[in-house]
Formats: structure tokens, C-alpha cells, sequence
């Protein structure tokens, strides 16, 4: 008998636990190739703003031990075009789409909200926080919970749409920042986003990246976001979708012990474009062979 | 296209250049010429990206055991320069590697008879013979093969071989002129009175100086570009380069993977350039 | 002409900036077979405590992409002991000896400091502020700056040695720390102590450390540990000491490049007995082949 | 000792378990029967921390080819388990290692004349063919081998070709007694009424059972440990066991690395014990 894979995120059923991460995937179709959509859980596009932006100069990519670096500056089409261009591809699958946006002030991420909350084919949404609050002399709203809960209930407020937080690992006490995203409305928490990490040229005496800085993604950071999901699971009620070097079934199994109920699946979509259905795949074998009857057993299913 | 390839001959063709030819599926027989692979240079983490590299050739190979039918083949031309370079060439006859391709865009060959001018700096070459093979079928093509010393000029006596006539320049002097391939360049333009069509691919600067030269002599020009690339399929947005329109007001960036790796030279912004 | 690879760090002159990092290197003599002392710059003992400690259980240690959990839970001699069995090697050789310590309360902290400041074999301290605080409910000295600076006052005001304050990368701002660690009193900072991480045995349900989490170190964590040692030395004016992956010389002249005035090697030392040393001598011989004739010309020197 | 071993023979002698003969410094020679390897399984960070081996066998080869004088060689026994013994695995003649060692205590062979008793377990057979080479210099040897099908017990030929008397128990009975090993062994015990010198390494369970077993009939009992090691030199303090006096309040642990892998199994807390 075949497992039951499916999953609830909110109001969302995903077939699987498998989603692709924000910012590895294009806008879905990109991959569509390699992937087979019907056969993934989900997928998040590329974070959305109102306005286009540029991002940043290159290079905004470098690898580094067990992982990469990247400094795309939130490059994004805006809303307009995503709306005109993209969307029109998430008719044509019955994956659900996930979009991911951020703002610069909590009007603009209830701006965002408001105008996505009326497009059908957006199944749901993530919220990434890891953006500087220019109200707030440019502190990031992802590390201050105050802010986090703001971003938060801004959004909750014009959507009923399934809310995901996306949050920054870049923080002293990641379970501060969960309780107040949980607190102000949200219906899932998806964590990780990227270590900030920076990688230098020795030759050359300069930082590798344009931007100086990046997020670290990829297998180096799985220790750190796998204790970061256990905890932040361990404190909330909402679903909690796991990221953070995931690159096998095994990778993935591992988070739903650690208390998520999905995951997502991103760098390993570089590495490997079947990745994200290798991966679903590869879980349901493993839990077929050991007679488990459900995925979502094994949520939190941690022992010791 | 993801394939498994099985190295077939993995050999230093001058120092720290390297030729791999293995097999490969049928489908990239239809490789356009200009267009790349997405190589993992091994199964472990390190290095994890994938590396990009342009087809240097395609075509058909006989096994040497009898009764074997032609099997399609694929040829890489690189050079040693990193961690994954360094890797790929310690491989050898009958390893695998896995492979996505052929990825973005190909060369646009311009119409039949018209001379094609095909630039190559250093391992810039790779993505050109294929073209040039393309090229030969219908019109002249000169090649400009430029590099530091002798052993940065790769396989000359390949593109002879197609009936490519070939000029040389490196900036030691120690084959064909010395001093800068785009020199050569211009010596030719100024003879034939700026006919044909340029195709270039090399470091940035010599791109940069081909692209000048086209626009100056209104001689079309396209470039294949290089730009550090994750995914190679316009996901990650890592790859990008400035389009004509580019500033830092109205921001134009193309991705190398999808938009490219050809360009048309005019449709890029190139640094220093003004308006 | 031979580079000067001298650099100073407080009172400290060392004969080049290659430390080993307390916790892989035992007492000094366990890799006296692999490691000729006298050519590396220091070398930090493992962390000290006033009592013995006995640590966690086994496992306790587990490999990860790129790099290691460890959860050895500060295992050690004791002061007593200490004294006794370990400083006598101390003697036997010129390098300096820094002795990395931690409490549970301020005053431990600062009774250790007493101690080891009438030690004249003692050559600096390093005091390791990742521990938690046990009158401030278990809450770690080195995620919160009053915490730190109260320890780091506590050592000052006790010695006038070398007062290096080991900083803990599993904080929201680590300059915050930084600058309350200087402002106390501290003579340097060593930057970055490990990650917290997890890692989980799919097979058995558990955590594979018996301590559930434990600290992440390698090759993996060195773009994080890169980015805090450059926002850091930007920050204060005392010594930086840059740690966290360093495998090679070109690991740390890239961490000299972002501010640090010398280095620690830690988990190389696993890999490669001789890392250090060899690090040292790599480091030398990049600054020879280019005509630098001062690796104190390093520090800092990032363009761009 | 730090050394780079040449890879001279790499083969499965059983589904799942490979020996690796390799060249070896002079020194090797006089490793002690015990003693281990941590082995850099290759070059790259993946996998980063080296991998513990016990040494099976240590001797002089003479090079197949003229003139060439007798040179010391090094084997280990190993089981594939994971990602480290896979690559391992995979690596052939010729190829590299970089290895550290002999590290760690030796078995303390008692006195001449003595039954010496070798009780081994699957892979942990490893370490004690080159106790059982020593050994049978001056004792009678009889090896007491376990697994859970035959393919598991391993090397008996090489062992009954130095003098040793073995008996071998398999689980699923498909070589010798059908049972655990140390039911063979206890009834050896009663029949010589427990002379002799116990020498153990295998998996955790029988070693413990092994032990029970010498303290019950107080025969003398050494055992040799695992624990995950990062260092192998009583550095990181990852590898630790617990000692006879261990408690919650007053802990004592041991350095599998340093003050094993051989521990008197009376030195030793093993789990469940009372008092
Ligand atoms: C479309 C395209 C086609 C190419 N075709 C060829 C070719 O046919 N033959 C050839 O020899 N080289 C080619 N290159 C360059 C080749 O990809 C790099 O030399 C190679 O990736 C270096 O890998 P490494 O691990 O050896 O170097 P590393 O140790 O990773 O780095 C050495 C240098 O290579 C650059 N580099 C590393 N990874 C990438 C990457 N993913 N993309 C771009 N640059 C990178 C780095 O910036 C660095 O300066 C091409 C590049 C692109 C983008
Ligand atoms: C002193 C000593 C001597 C040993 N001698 C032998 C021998 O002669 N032959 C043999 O086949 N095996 C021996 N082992 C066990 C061997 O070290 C492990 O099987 C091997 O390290 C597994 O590596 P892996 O990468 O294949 O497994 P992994 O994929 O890393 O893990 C598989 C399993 O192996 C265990 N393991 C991984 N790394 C270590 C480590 N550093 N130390 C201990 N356990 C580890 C893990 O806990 C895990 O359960 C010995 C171990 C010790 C401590
Ligand atoms: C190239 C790149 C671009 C990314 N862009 C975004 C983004 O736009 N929004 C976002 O929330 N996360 C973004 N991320 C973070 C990923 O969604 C994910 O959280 C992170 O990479 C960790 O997962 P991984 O280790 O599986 O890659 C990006 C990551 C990468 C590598
Ligand atoms: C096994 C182990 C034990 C450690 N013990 C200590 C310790 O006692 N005190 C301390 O301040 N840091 C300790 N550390 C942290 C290291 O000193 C160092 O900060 C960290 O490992 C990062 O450097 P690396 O990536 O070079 O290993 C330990 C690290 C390891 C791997
Ligand atoms: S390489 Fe990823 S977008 Fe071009
Ligand atoms: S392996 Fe490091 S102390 Fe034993």
C-alpha cells in the first residue's frame, strides 16, 4: 500500500511535503523540464515586490565550502509583471503556488498582500522578512519581533489566504521571533532563510561578492536549521516548513522528526534540477519499505 | 537535458588545457553551436555547483570492438584554473559525469557567402569550432586566435583542418604577430573594407575591444559571454549581465544562461562605454 | 628576504599569527608529534573550569557537510589538576600557552582570573563566554552584552594579562557584543566560537549527540565566520582574532584581509595534525612570493 | 606518524567486506597488535574527518618486479557501512591515503605458554589476526568467531594458517554452531574449567557479554573499543568511554583513542552493570 504523502499547510493540501525554495525555482516553469510539478507538493516563486528591482551588481554568486553564497539583491519583474506574465503559467498545473514577497515598510508588504489576496491561481503566501525596514533606520524586519509581528498582522489583515513567515536564522533566540509571527496571525512558519556569510578574494584583496555580503544556503547550514526548525517546532502550534540544505529524501525525513510538516527544498534544485521529485519520491519509498502508512507521522516524531 | 556521460579520453592538448571527449545522448547532435553544459564535476559536495562549459564539439565516433554501431560523442576544451577544473581533469576513460544540456542560446550564423570572422581568445575557442564547423559549409571563415604565449593558442590545426584560414597573434611574440588578436582584427577589416560578420568569445577585455571594433566599422557582432552561473536554466539569477539599456535608474540585466551565453554586441551595455 | 610575521595581541608577541583553537589541540603536547611548537604563534588550551567537569554523554561528536557537531560539554581537568599536571609542559616550550576558561557565574569567571593571572606560564586568557549564565536562568553570557561585559569586567579587573573575551556567533548582532566586550575591558576578541546545530539519526528517531545540539565547526561555517570577523574589526579597535574553518594559509590571509590580526585553527587540526604549522609556513610563503614583507600589512587590508 | 600509503591491493573477500593492502614506513612494523589507523579517506572536505581502522596485518612484500628489494606493507580489514568505507571502497592500486598512526594502546599478550582465547565479532576480527600472528609464537591460540550469516565471519583461513584452533557460530546457523559466539565460547570455558587469556573486539553487546563472561569465571579480559573519533590523539574528547568508577556524580571517561582502544574490560563501565 502506497503512504499517504499528503500534507495541510493552513488551507493548503500539498500531494507531498516537497516545495521548492523561493529564489531556486524561477517562477515554476523554469524547471519544468527536469521536474514534474504534479509530482511536488508546491512550489514558491521568486520574492515580489510592488516595484521591479534590479538587485545587485555581480558577481552575486560564490561558492564556499558545502554551500554557495548569493547576493541577488531581491532581483524581481514587480508585481505588474509578475501578475501579466507569470501567473498565467500556474493555470496550466494544479500545483499550488506559493508566493514569496517583501516590502520595505509594513504598508508595502499589506500592499502586496492585498493586491495578490485577489489572484485566484496564488494559492498562498510567504512572507519573507528578511528586509531591511527603512522606517527603522534600515534594521532588518526579520530580526526584531516587534517588527516581525507587524509585517505579520499587516498582511494577516487583508488575506485569508494561507499566511507563511519566512524566518531569518540570523537572530540570538529564532523562538522570540516564531511566537511573534505566531502570535500576530500566521499560519505557518517556514525556517530557514540563508546565514549571512561573506567570502573574499585573496588575490584580488576584495570581498568575492559585489554586495560584500550574502546568504549562505546549501548542505553546510542543514546543523544549524535543523536545530532551529526542532526549536522553533517545539514552540509553536502553526506547521512548520523546514529549509536548509536538504538534499535528499533522508535530509527531508530528517526535518519532519525535527517537527516540520513540509519542506523546502532549494540549493539542491542547482545541484540537481529533479532534486525537489527525487526527493518526494525517495520519501515515499522510504516510508513504503518500512510499512509507515503516513507522512505526517513522522511530524515531531523525534524520540529521546 | 540531464545525461549521464562516459569519459571516452581526457587528454592535455597544451599545457594546462585540456580535451574531454565522451559519450553522449543523440539529441545533442542538435546542439547549436555557442550553447553549454551544466557539468557536476562529482557526486560529493566539493565542489557542489555545477560548471559551465560551451560544446566544443559533436559528431559521431566508431567503437573500436567489432560489430559496434556509431555512437554520438561530445567534446569539452578547458582549462585547469580551479578546484573543478582541477578535478575534471583527473578523470579518466570510462568515469561518468553528469551532465545538463545543451543550456541558452546558440550563435545566429547570418546568411550563406558573407565572410564570418570568428575571434577566439585563450579557451574562448572552446564554443568556436563547433561553429566554425557550421560556418564552413556555406561561407569563407577566418579565424582570429589570439592568447599570452604559444600554449594559450589552442587547435589551430583543427580549424585549418575544416578549411578555416587562420591568424594568430600572442603578446609574446612566440606565435604568429605579437601583440593583441584584435590588431590582426583590424589589419583584415581595413583590407576587406569591413565585410562579414563577427563572432567572438574570450576573456571580457577582448570582447569588449571586438565589440568596439564592430560598432565603430558597423560590422555586426555577437559575443558569447561567461558570468558565474548556479543553476544555468534562469532560476537563480546569478549570471546576469548589463543590457544596452542598463543604469543604475532603469536597471537592464540579462541572463547570461537563458539570454546567452551569444549576444549581440550592441544589445550589451559594456563598461566605460558611454550614452 | 624573509616576511616579519610577528604580530601582537595585547601584551602577547607572537612569532607569527597561527593559533591553535581551544578545545582541537588538548594541552599543547598532544600534538607535539605532528606540530613543532615554536613554529606556530600560540596555542589555546582547552576550557578550563574551577571544578572538573565530566561532559556530556557519548556521542558526542558527528560529522556534518563540511564540517562537525560537537557537544563534549567543556570536559575538563579542573584548575587543580590543571596546575598540577598540565602547565609543568607549559615550561618546556616558548610559546606562549593561552588558557581558555568559563563559569557559571561572574565570580567564577573572575576566580578563575585570580588563579591563573599568579601563573607566570599563563601567557593570556581567553575567556569563553558561550556558557550559560546560571543566575540569569540559564541564559548563555555570550548572547547577551550586559551578561558579557559584566564577565569581561570581572576578568579585568582581577588581571593584567591578556584578556582575550571568545565571542559567540549565535547572536542577532555580534558588534552589540563586541563593542561591550572592548568597552569592559577586553585586550582582544576571538571571533567566531561554533554554531549550534543538530544533526538526527534517521534511522533510529534520535538526535545522534546525546546532547541533542552541539557546536558546528569546519569549513562549513567560514563565510559566517568570515562576515562577523569583518563586521567586528570594523567595529572596535582592539585585536581581532579570526576563527571558524580555516583549512589553509589562503583561509586565513582572507581572514587577516577582513580585519583579523591573527588567527586560530581548530577543526584542521583533526583533519591534519600538522595544520597549523603548515598554515604558518603557507602564509609565509605567499607573502614572500609577492614582496610583502609584513604580514601585519594583512590586517584589514580589504579594497573595494 | 603521518604517512602516505600507496594503495597495492584493494578487494571484497566477503559481500560487504574489503581488505586494503597498502605500502607502509618501517615503523608500521612494529605497530602493536590493537593499535589503529585514522585514515583521510581523500583529499576533499567531503568526507571531512578521518576514519578509524584497525590494523589487520603488518609485514614485508617483495615487489613483483627485478632488483627490487623487500618493502613493509600495511592491511586493514574493513566493512562498507557508510560514505567513508564506500570511497574507500572505490579506491584502486596506486592511488593515495594519507594515514596517521599507530595510535592508540595495544593488547597486553600475558604470559607465554598461556591459553590465549580471541573472541571476535564481524569486522572487529580486524585487529586480531596480527594479535593471533604474535600470539602464536609462544601460546596455543584458538579464535572464537561470530556473525550473523557466514558472510560475516571472515579471514578463518589465514587464522587456522598460523596454528589457531578456530570455532566459528553464525546467527542464522550457515557456518558453525547456530547461535552467538559467546555460547561457544562459555562452552570452551567449562571444558578447560576457564584457563586462559580473553582477547575481544566486536560489536558493543558481545563485548559486554564477553566481559560478563570474565568476571563471572574470572578469566583475565581485554576488549577493544569504538567510539567516534574525531582526532585519534586525546584531543577533542569525542571518543570517550566511561571507566569502572563512572557515576553521574562521579564521572570518569577514557579516551577510546588514547587510553584504548584496549581496555581491561574490568577498567570499564559497562551499561546496566550494578555496583
Ligand atoms: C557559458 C560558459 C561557458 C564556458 N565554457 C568554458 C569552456 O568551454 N572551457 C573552459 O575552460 N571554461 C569555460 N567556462 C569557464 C568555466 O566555467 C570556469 O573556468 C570553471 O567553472 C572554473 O571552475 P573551477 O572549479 O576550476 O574554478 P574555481 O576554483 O571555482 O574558480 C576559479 C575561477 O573560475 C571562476 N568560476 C568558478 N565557477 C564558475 C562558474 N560556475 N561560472 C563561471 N565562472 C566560474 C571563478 O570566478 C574563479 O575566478 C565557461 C563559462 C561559462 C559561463
Ligand atoms: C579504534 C577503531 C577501530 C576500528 N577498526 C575498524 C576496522 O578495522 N574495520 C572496520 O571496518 N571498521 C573499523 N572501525 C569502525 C569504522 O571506523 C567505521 O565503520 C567507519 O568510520 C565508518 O565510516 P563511514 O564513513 O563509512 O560511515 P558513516 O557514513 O560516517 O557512518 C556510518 C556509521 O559509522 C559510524 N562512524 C562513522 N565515523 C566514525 C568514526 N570516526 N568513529 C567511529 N564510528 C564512526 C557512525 O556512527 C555511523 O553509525 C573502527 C573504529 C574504531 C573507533
Ligand atoms: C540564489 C538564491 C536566491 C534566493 N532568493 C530568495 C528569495 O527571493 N526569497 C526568499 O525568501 N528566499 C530566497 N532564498 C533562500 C531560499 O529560499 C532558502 O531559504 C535557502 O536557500 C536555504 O535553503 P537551501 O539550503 O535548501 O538552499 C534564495 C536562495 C538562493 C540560493
Ligand atoms: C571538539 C571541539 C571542542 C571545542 N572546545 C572548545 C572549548 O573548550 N572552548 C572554546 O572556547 N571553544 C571550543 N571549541 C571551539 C573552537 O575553539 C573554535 O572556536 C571552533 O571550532 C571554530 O573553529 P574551526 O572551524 O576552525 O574548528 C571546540 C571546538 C571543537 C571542534
Ligand atoms: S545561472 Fe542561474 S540564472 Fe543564469
Ligand atoms: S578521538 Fe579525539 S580524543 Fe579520542
Amino acid at each position: 500500500m502506497r503512504p499517504d504523502m499528503t500534507v495541510a499547510i493552513g488551507n493548503l493540501k500539498l500531494v507531498n511535503p516537497v516545495i521548492t525554495a523561493s529564489g531556486t525555482f524561477g517562477y515554476g516553469k523554469e524547471f519544468s523540464q527536469y521536474v514534474d510539478l504534479e509530482k511536488i507538493g508546491a512550489f514558491v516563486t521568486k520574492g515580489l515586490s510592488l516595484n521591479p528591482r534590479a538587485g545587485n551588481a555581480t558577481p552575486r554568486i560564490v561558492e564556499t565550502p558545502g554551500g554557495m553564497l548569493n547576493a541577488i539583491g531581491l532581483q524581481n519583474v514587480g508585481i505588474d509583471t509578475f501578475i501579466r506574465e507569470k501567473v498565467p503559467f500556474f493555470r496550466t498545473v494544479s500545483t499550488p503556488a506559493i508566493v514569496n514577497f517583501f516590502g520595505s515598510t509594513p504598508e508595502e508588504y499589506a500592499e502586496l498582500a492585498r493586491r495578490l489576496d485577489e489572484i485566484p491561481e496564488v494559492a498562498a503566501f510567504e512572507v519573507n522578512i528578511s528586509c531591511p525596514n527603512v522606517k527603522q533606520g534600515g534594521i532588518v524586519f526579520g530580526t526584531n519581533p516587534v517588527s516581525a509581528a507587524q509585517v505579520t498582522a499587516a498582511c494577516r489583515a487583508v488575506t485569508k489566504k494561507t499566511l507563511i513567515v519566512k524566518l531569518s536564522p540570523n537572530v540570538t533566540d529564532i523562538v522570540e521571533m516564531a511566537l511573534a509571527c505566531e502570535g500576530a496571525g500566521a499560519d505557518a512558519l517556514s525556517v530557514i532563510n540563508t546565514l549571512t556569510g561573506m567570502a573574499i578574494d585573496l588575490e584580488r584583496r576584495r570581498p568575492v561578492l559585489a554586495n560584500i555580503t550574502g546568504g549562505l544556503s546549501g548542505p553546510a547550514i542543514k546543523p544549524v536549521a535543523l536545530r532551529m526548525v526542532w526549536q522553533v517546532a517545539n514552540a509553536v502550534r502553526i506547521p512548520v516548513i523546514g529549509i536548509g540544505g536538504i538534499m535528499s529524501a533522508t535530509d527531508a525525513l530528517e526535518f519532519m522528526l525535527a517537527g516540520a510538516t513540509a519542506v523546502q527544498v532549494g540549493t539542491a534544485s542547482f545541484v540537481n534540477p529533479g532534486a525537489a521529485q527525487e526527493i518526494a519520491e525517495g520519501m515515499e519509498k522510504w516510508l513504503s519499505e518500512r510499512g509507515i502508512s503516513d507522512v505526517k507521522s513522522m511530524t515531531g516524531a523525534l524520540e529521546g | 537535458m540531464q545525461f549521464k556521460a562516459m569519459i571516452l579520453d581526457n587528454t592535455e592538448v597544451s599545457p594546462g588545457y585540456w580535451r574531454m571527449r565522451m559519450t553522449a545522448p543523440p539529441e545533442m547532435l542538435s546542439a547549436r553551436p555557442g550553447q553549454f553544459l551544466m557539468v557536476r564535476v562529482n557526486p560529493s559536495i566539493d565542489p557542489l555547483i555545477r560548471r559551465p562549459f560551451g560544446v566544443f564539439d559533436v559528431g559521431m565516433y566508431q567503437p573500436a570492438y567489432t560489430g559496434a554501431v556509431a555512437q554520438p560523442y561530445l567534446e569539452m576544451l578547458y582549462r585547469v584554473v580551479g578546484k573543478g577544473t582541477g578535478m575534471l581533469s583527473d578523470l579518466h576513460e570510462t568515469d561518468l559525469l553528469d551532465m545538463l544540456g545543451p543550456l541558452g542560446s546558440g550563435f545566429n550564423n547570418g546568411p550563406p557567402g558573407e565572410e564570418k570572422i570568428i575571434v577566439g581568445g585563450g579557451v574562448g575557442l572552446a564554443p568556436l569550432y563547433l561553429l566554425a564547423k557550421e560556418l564552413v559549409r556555406d561561407s569563407p571563415v577566418r579565424l582570429f586566435a589570439g592568447g599570452k604565449t604559444k600554449d594559450d593558442v589552442l587547435c589551430i590545426t583543427e580549424f585549418e583542418r575544416l578549411g578555416v584560414e587562420c591568424y594568430t597573434a600572442t603578446e609574446d611574440g612566440s606565435l604568429g604577430e605579437c601583440g593583441l588578436v584584435t590588431q590582426v582584427l583590424e589589419s583584415r577589416l581595413d583590407y576587406t573594407g569591413n565585410r562579414g560578420r563577427i563572432f567572438a568569445c574570450g576573456p571580457n577585455g577582448m570582447l569588449k575591444a571586438v565589440a568596439a571594433i564592430g560598432k565603430k566599422r558597423n560590422v555586426p557582432c555577437q559575443v558569447s559571454l561567461e558570468g558565474y552561473m548556479a543553476c544555468g536554466m534562469g532560476a537563480c539569477l546569478g549570471c546576469v549581465c548589463q543590457g544596452s539599456g542598463h543604469s543604475n535608474e532603469t536597471p537592464d540585466y540579462r541572463c547570461v544562461c537563458t539570454d546567452g551565453p551569444v549576444f549581440d554586441s550592441t544589445d550589451l551595455k559594456w563598461e566605460g562605454e558611454t550614452e
